[in-house]
């Protein structure tokens, strides 16, 4: 079998990850192509159940990244995207979801460096859990949720 | 049906050298709804924006995918060209090729994959973008100054200096807060009074500027640009247009021994008062409270001397509505007092004061004429100690933090002393000299080596009455923590600054945050001091933070200036990307179940009640509504409704699960 | 955190730390406590310069505080916590440090009447399970070898009434014998 | 009415009038006041300055045997015992692992169920109701209040009035009609702690005291703990020498004040115990 090559998904807010991923790249430093990046405008915005989704349609893993816990750019979006975190990680776990598939982290826009290693972590830390398969049961569930929303 | 043109950038070689751009875009060809999709050297160039501008006017597109750069760096640009060639703005997106791609892997067939990825993905988002219109709203080009202190006063002059109307409403019957009650300032010593009085005469004068005085803002309702300001303005039991201010009825006022706020407590007023001499307005108001023909029915002394007949016991307290585009807050502080300090004797001991007290008495207008005598008997204190921090700094107490004034007034008191009291000694307790300003550091070395105050580091443990001395002990922890009493003759504890008592209410009034210790919030500690979570509302002085008069003053003039800024403006233009609550036709009128659960999580109030009744009344259902004015588009509301009643602009459900879906329906590497 | 354990663990604020969860780093050297504690006059090191020595974490200050004579002098009169602003609880840290100082033998020599005085008292609990006063006296006395200075005392004690002769014993003096054996460890005996 | 009584061992030995003088009390109002079965002393303070567990296992054992008695008022006269068992209930309800330990080396059950009550507890709750109809002799003197340390400190724990220029003393103390003097002293220490091993500390503490409330023109002391009545009264030799006169301010248990307002007899009261005797001036006597 080809070397895993986990996909993972990451969650970011505008003002700071994103821009920290930015400074990444300025900065010319190198880390794993695994990991796709959706911006928010913070992720206070971000639902839950579209990381349910994202492994529902085949995610391995996750990343949910923003600003430090005092410097939200909406100064609390991130408190509030941590609350539900841990709700939502008690559900993760009761459907038998691994929680290490989902990362929650804080990267600012200074800190590049950190978002290389992030990415590198999480990619090695997925490739030691293996491939994600059970989300056709999750499947079931998110498309009577979709129903109502499109 | 969906018209989409792709534009991949080399970016030079920046992009090109590790993905194979023609490849992406002939990929991006093949996606549905793409209907052109080509690669350039340089998009953002003039030729290269005038490729896109020619792309979308050939072949009628509908939306726009650049695959360059960071949108950071370059959306405003491509939605800018879009626009010129006639397609709405919010329908173009850029695919981060560069920063999150090019730049942070090496050249492989991965590398290209995951431009492919980014650009279907963007693809799938730009389908569902809406076109939006800029958010406009007016501006009513008036401001409301609450707190008429000097900050209150600075922000008023600037403001009204600029060319618009200014409300000012103070709560007292006069305006001048602290700064009025202080004796000289720090660093300078000149007199407060001799510079703030002009201010405050200026404030009464000025055409653009309205004072209410014995006034308070009960309610806030709307927006940035258009607020509605109401406002009691209490009873002064005075036509304040026949009142001449000629003071005959504070004079014949029998009730004369009522503490004085002004003083302290350390000197009386009447029942008809005006605070201070200086006063601005300069009329007098009655304190019901202690007016015998309020407590009694009978007096009217006043009403009888008045020359012209200006004293009406009936007046009513007035309720006004005014229309305001910005607030400036600026009601400042107060310091902590009585049962705080037991192990002082604070509230028991007659000579031992608080600072504010000690202004008063060193003042020449103060209920001594600026001699330093003692509460208690008159007497010229000999040995003075000041206690530096007192209930500052001290978690026991709930009080973390410096009140940051107090090392400089402490200081400044000794001086004022030694030059009143010449044969005297005083001595201050501290445990650091805090003197980080302007001429600051100066300052305090010029009370220990001029003044020959002594400073002793150390906390004060206690103070009790020893035959009519004041024992004050405390340790010397430059000497090891040995122990040290002083006999004092008077004792002045540097109490804490807090927020102003009534601080809270007027924070949840006006919906602006405040921090654990009921300073209003600023909204970012380091790059927007002066702007409050709530657009169109600003901090001004001591209400934010423990602030001198220079920092309260330059905090003044920073929000005066961001109100200018914004009254510069007949309308306020905001980026549409706000959040909605969805309505459709009776009888559902929203799926909005009305549980107001997103309501606290709003950080900037921006969730709103709105009721839908029956033309005799009846409430048929209450919903949620977002007023755009507002929402700045954070989102937090959306991840939170259960019934998924809102949506964002810009990050709508659809857009981000399509932008997921695309993502992963196809596999990654 | 875990890197500083190491070093934490090794320093006497660290076992002040881990057994009495005062954190000495948490002092910021007010003096406060100096000022107000009754017997500062007596003691070698003031508490406000106990804890900086505490907090400099070098063995010959760490032993410096198990010799003084302060640990010893401290009364647990408690005015020092009831006004310290940053409520860094001294008297059960004193408490900890006299048995320290007990265990590494340490003890000043100062403080012999100190512990003779305590341990009497121990040991006519120990023996009887209450304090037998002219027990106590007795065996202080000849603890110390002192001349009790509270000797005058006695007699008057005696004709007030207030002194027993015969000491009272618990029922269950095994009770005692079964607390002691399984409380006192080496260094502490009676 | 029967409630639970620690009397301890200073208040059983050299202290006896305080425990006669609460008995009298008690016997006023119809409380039976009934001694925890086969207590123990407290360990006072040499327990605690030598070893924690043996600090904490002595009071263990006395309210574990408090509670097998079912009682649930404890009455505790001494200051320093209240202190003791006080911290040790505290302790041993906020660490469960602890108090099993302890449970173990006393080899008896603990739970936490017996409410400690110190003099002024007791006074407020079951004295005070009655006490106007019972007064048959105000004790119309001025009087300085001592709480010393261990009744209001460490306030965390015992929330016991307030730690700085305490009142309950001198609330109860107007209630039978004396006038409490505004004085100084009020938490000073009195230096029990070092009362037989570091005499000249306790003369100078003791005699700031004293001091201070001779200087308020104080008739008595009134102090609710034997400790500080050994250091204040016994020890008066060493403090009059401290302070280079001879005082002699008497110091009264709160528990005599109350039984003299009372009019019982001095001698139920203990009084004639005193080292300093209590020859109150002559006006009140005549108000009788
Ligand atoms: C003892 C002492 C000495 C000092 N000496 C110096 C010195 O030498 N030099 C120096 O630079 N600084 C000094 N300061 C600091 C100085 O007082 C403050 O920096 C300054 O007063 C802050 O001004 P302000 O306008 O922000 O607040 P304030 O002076 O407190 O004014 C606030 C105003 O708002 C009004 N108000 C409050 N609530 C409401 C409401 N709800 N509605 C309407 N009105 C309201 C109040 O009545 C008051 O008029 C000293 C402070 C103290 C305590
Ligand atoms: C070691 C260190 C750490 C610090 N850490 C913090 C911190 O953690 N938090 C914090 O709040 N503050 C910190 N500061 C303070 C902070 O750096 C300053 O408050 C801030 O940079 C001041 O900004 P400024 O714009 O006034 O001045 P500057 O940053 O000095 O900017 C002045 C600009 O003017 C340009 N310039 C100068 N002369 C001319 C001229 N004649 N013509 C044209 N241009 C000119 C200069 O090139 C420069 O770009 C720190 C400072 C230092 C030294
Ligand atoms: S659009 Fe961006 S990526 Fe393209 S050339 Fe310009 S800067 Fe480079
Ligand atoms: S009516 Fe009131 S305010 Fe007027 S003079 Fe009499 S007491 Fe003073
Ligand atoms: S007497 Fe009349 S005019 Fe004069 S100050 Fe008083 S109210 Fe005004
Ligand atoms: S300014 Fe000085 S006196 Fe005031 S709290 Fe800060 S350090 Fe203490
Ligand atoms: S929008 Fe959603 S969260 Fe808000 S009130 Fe309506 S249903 Fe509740
Ligand atoms: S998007 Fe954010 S700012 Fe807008 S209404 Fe919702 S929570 Fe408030
Ligand atoms: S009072 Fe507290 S903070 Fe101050 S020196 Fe003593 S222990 Fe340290
Ligand atoms: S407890 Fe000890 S250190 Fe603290 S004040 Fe009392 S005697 Fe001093």
């Amino acid at each position: 079998m080809d070397q895993f090559e986990p996909k993972i998904v990451a969650f970011v807010c505008n003002w700071c990850t994103y821009a920290g991923a930015d400074l990444t790249g300025t900065s010319r430093l190198k880390y794993a192509h695994n990991v796709r990046i959706i911006r928010f405008p913070c992720t206070g915005r971000i639902d839950f159940l579209l990381l349910q989704q994202a492994f529902a349609k085949g995610a391995d893993g996750i990343i949910v990244s923003g600003c430090h816990p005092n410097d939200c750019h909406y100064t609390s979006g991130n408190f509030h995207a941590r609350r539900r975190w841990m709700v939502f990680r008690q559900m993760l776990e009761n459907m038998g979801v691994e929680a290490e598939r989902i990362v929650f982290s804080w990267v600012s826009a200074a800190e590049g460096a950190k978002w290389a290693d992030l990415v590198n972590e999480t990619v090695e830390s997925i490739k030691k859990l293996g491939p994600y398969h059970k989300y056709q049961d999750m499947a079931k569930s998110l498309e009577e949720w979709e129903v109502t929303h499109e | 049906m969906a018209r989409i043109g792709v534009f991949v950038c080399h970016c030079g070689e920046n992009i090109s050298a590790t993905v194979d751009c023609d490849r992406v875009a002939e990929n991006a060809s093949g996606l549905p709804g793409v209907v052109h999709s080509v690669d350039y050297k340089y998009m953002c160039s003039d030729p290269g924006q005038t490729l896109i501008k020619e792309a979308i006017k050939e072949h009628k597109l509908t939306g726009v995918v650049v695959a360059a750069c960071s949108p950071r760096m370059h959306e405003p640009t491509f939605r800018k060209a879009c626009a010129e060639a006639g397609l709405n703005p919010f329908l173009c997106e850029m695919a981060n090729v560069r920063e999150h791609c090019s730049w942070v892997h090496e050249k492989t067939e991965s590398t290209t994959q995951k431009a492919k990825d980014v650009v279907r993905l963007l693809v799938e988002k730009v389908k569902r973008n809406e076109a939006l219109q800029p958010i406009k709203v007016p501006v009513t080009k008036k401001a409301v100054v609450i707190g008429g202190g000097v900050a209150g006063i600075q922000a008023s002059l600037d403001i009204a200096n600029g060319g618009h109307q200014v409300l000012l409403v103070e709560r007292e019957p006069s305006i001048g807060g602290h700064m009025s009650q202080l004796s000289e300032t720090f660093p300078t010593l000149d007199c407060s009074q001799c510079i703030l009085t002009p201010r405050m005469v200026e404030v009464a004068q000025h055409p653009n500027i309205t004072l209410w005085s014995y006034s308070e803002v009960i309610g806030l309702d709307g927006f940035i640009g258009n607020f509605t300001v109401k406002i009691r303005k209490k009873a002064k039991s005075i036509d304040e247009h026949l009142c001449t201010g000629c003071g005959l009825c504070t004079q014949k006022c029998p009730v004369r021994k009522i503490p004085s706020e002004f003083e302290q407590g350390l000197g009386t007023r009447p029942a008809i008062y005006t605070p201070f001499p200086q006063a601005v307005p300069n009329k007098p108001v009655i304190d019901k409270l202690n007016c015998t023909y309020y407590l009694k029915g009978r007096c009217k002394l006043c009403e009888r001397v008045c020359p012209t007949q200006a004293i009406r016991f009936d007046q009513p307290d007035e309720i006004v509505e005014v229309q305001a585009g910005a607030i400036v807050l600026a009601t400042g502080y107060d310091i902590k007092r009585t049962d705080f300090f037991p192990e002082y004797g604070y509230g028991k001991y007659k000579d031992v004061i608080d600072g504010l007290q000690f202004e008063r008495l060193a003042s020449a207008s103060g209920p001594t004429g600026g001699m330093i005598r003692r509460p208690s008997d008159g007497q010229i204190p000999k040995n003075i100690v000041f206690v530096a921090c007192a209930g500052s700094r001290d978690p026991a107490k709930g009080i973390e933090y410096c009140s940051k004034i107090c090392c400089m007034y402490t200081a400044k008191h000794a001086m004022l002393y030694k030059h009143k009291v010449h044969d005297g000694t005083p001595y201050v307790f501290y445990m650091d000299i805090r003197a980080a300003g302007k001429d600051y550091d100066e300052f305090t070395r010029r009370a220990i080596e001029v003044d020959r105050t002594k400073y002793i580091r150390g906390r004060v443990s206690r103070i009790y009455e020893k035959e009519g001395k004041l024992v004050v002990v405390g340790a010397d922890t430059l000497l090891g923590g040995q122990k040290v009493e002083i006999e004092a003759d008077m004792v002045v504890l540097a109490t804490a600054s807090v927020a102003n008592p009534g601080s809270e209410e007027l924070a949840q009034i006006v919906h602006v945050s405040y921090d654990r210790y009921k300073f209003f919030a600023e909204a970012h500690p380091k790059l927007k001091p002066v702007e409050t979570n709530t657009a169109g509302i600003f901090l001004a002085g001591a209400c934010q933070a423990p602030k001198d008069i220079p920092e309260s003053v330059s905090a003044a003039s920073g929000a005066a200036a961001k109100v200018l800024g914004l009254f510069a403006n007949d309308e306020l233009t905001r980026e549409p990307l706000v959040a909605v609550v969805n309505r459709m036709a009776p009888p559902l009128f929203s799926t909005c179940i009305g549980c107001f659960l997103c309501q606290p999580v709003c950080p900037y109030n921006a969730i709103e009640r709105e009721e839908f009744k029956t033309r005799d009344g009846k409430l048929l259902k209450a919903v949620a509504r977002i007023n755009p004015g507002l929402c700045q588009g954070c989102g937090t509301c959306v991840a939170l409704c259960r019934s998924k009643s809102i949506d964002l602009y810009g990050y709508s459900n659809k857009q981000i699960y399509t932008e997921v879906s695309a993502l992963l329906d196809e596999a990654l590497v | 955190m875990s890197h500083h354990e190491p070093l934490i663990r090794d320093s006497l604020s660290g076992k002040v730390l881990m057994n009495t969860e005062v954190k000495a780093e948490r002092c910021y050297q007010c003096g406060k406590c100096s000022a107000g504690c009754p017997v500062v006059d007596q003691m070698d090191i003031p508490p406000s310069q106990l804890l900086r020595l505490l907090q400099t974490e070098i063995p010959s200050n760490d032993e410096k505080i198990l010799r003084s004579h302060t640990i010893w002098l401290c009364l647990n009169c408690e005015m020092c916590i009831g006004r310290c602003p940053m409520e860094v609880d001294i008297p059960p840290m004193m408490d900890f440090l006299r048995s320290e100082s007990i265990r590494r033998k340490m003890v000043n020599p100062k403080a012999g009447n100190i512990i003779a005085f305590h341990r009497s008292f121990l040991e006519s609990i120990r023996y009887t399970g209450r304090l037998f006063e002219l027990g106590l006296v007795l065996s202080y006395k000849s603890k110390t070898f002192h001349l009790f200075q509270d000797a005058g005392l006695a007699p008057e004690m005696i004709a007030k009434g207030k002194l027993g002769f015969i000491p009272e014993r618990i029922k269950k003096v095994a009770d005692m014998k079964r607390i002691f054996s399984r409380t006192l460890k080496k260094g502490v005996q009676s | 009415m029967k409630i639970g009584f620690y009397p301890g061992c200073s208040v059983d030995g050299g202290s006896r009038e305080y425990k006669e003088s609460c008995r009298a009390l008690a016997k006023a109002y119809g409380i039976e006041l009934e001694s925890v079965p086969d207590w123990n002393c407290c360990g006072a303070s040499a327990a605690h300055n030598l070893n924690r567990e043996l600090a904490l296992a002595l009071p263990a054992r006395i309210l574990s045997l408090a509670e097998k008695a079912g009682m649930t008022d404890l009455l505790v006269p001494c200051a320093a015992c209240y202190n003791r068992l006080m911290l040790t209930q505290h302790e041993l309800m906020k660490d469960e692992t602890l108090r099993k330990n302890i449970s173990e080396v006393t080899g008896l059950e603990f739970k936490g169920t017996c409410s400690i009550l110190n003099v002024v507890h007791w006074i407020q709750k079951w004295i005070l109701p009655e006490l106007p109809e019972k007064i048959k002799k105000p004790f119309d003197y001025k009087v300085a209040c001592y709480y010393g340390c261990l009744l209001v400190r460490p306030h965390k724990v015992l929330k016991f009035d307030r730690p700085e220029d305490p009142q309950s003393l001198d609330e109860v103390m107007k209630l039978i009609g004396a006038t409490p003097v505004d004085w100084a002293f009020k938490t000073e220490c009195c230096g029990a702690g070092l009362s037989v091993s570091k005499t000249d500390v306790v003369a100078d503490l003791s005699g700031k005291i004293v001091r201070d409330a001779v200087y308020r023109q104080a008739d008595a002391l009134i102090v609710a703990c034997p400790m500080c009545h050994s250091n204040l009264d016994m020890r008066r030799r060493e403090i009059n020498g401290y302070l280079k006169q001879n005082v002699s301010l008497p110091v009264i248990y709160v528990t005599q004040a109350i039984g003299l307002a009372l009019g019982i007899d001095r001698k139920e009261l203990g009084l004639h115990r005193h080292f300093v005797p209590v020859n109150l001036p002559e006006k009140a006597e005549a108000t009788k």
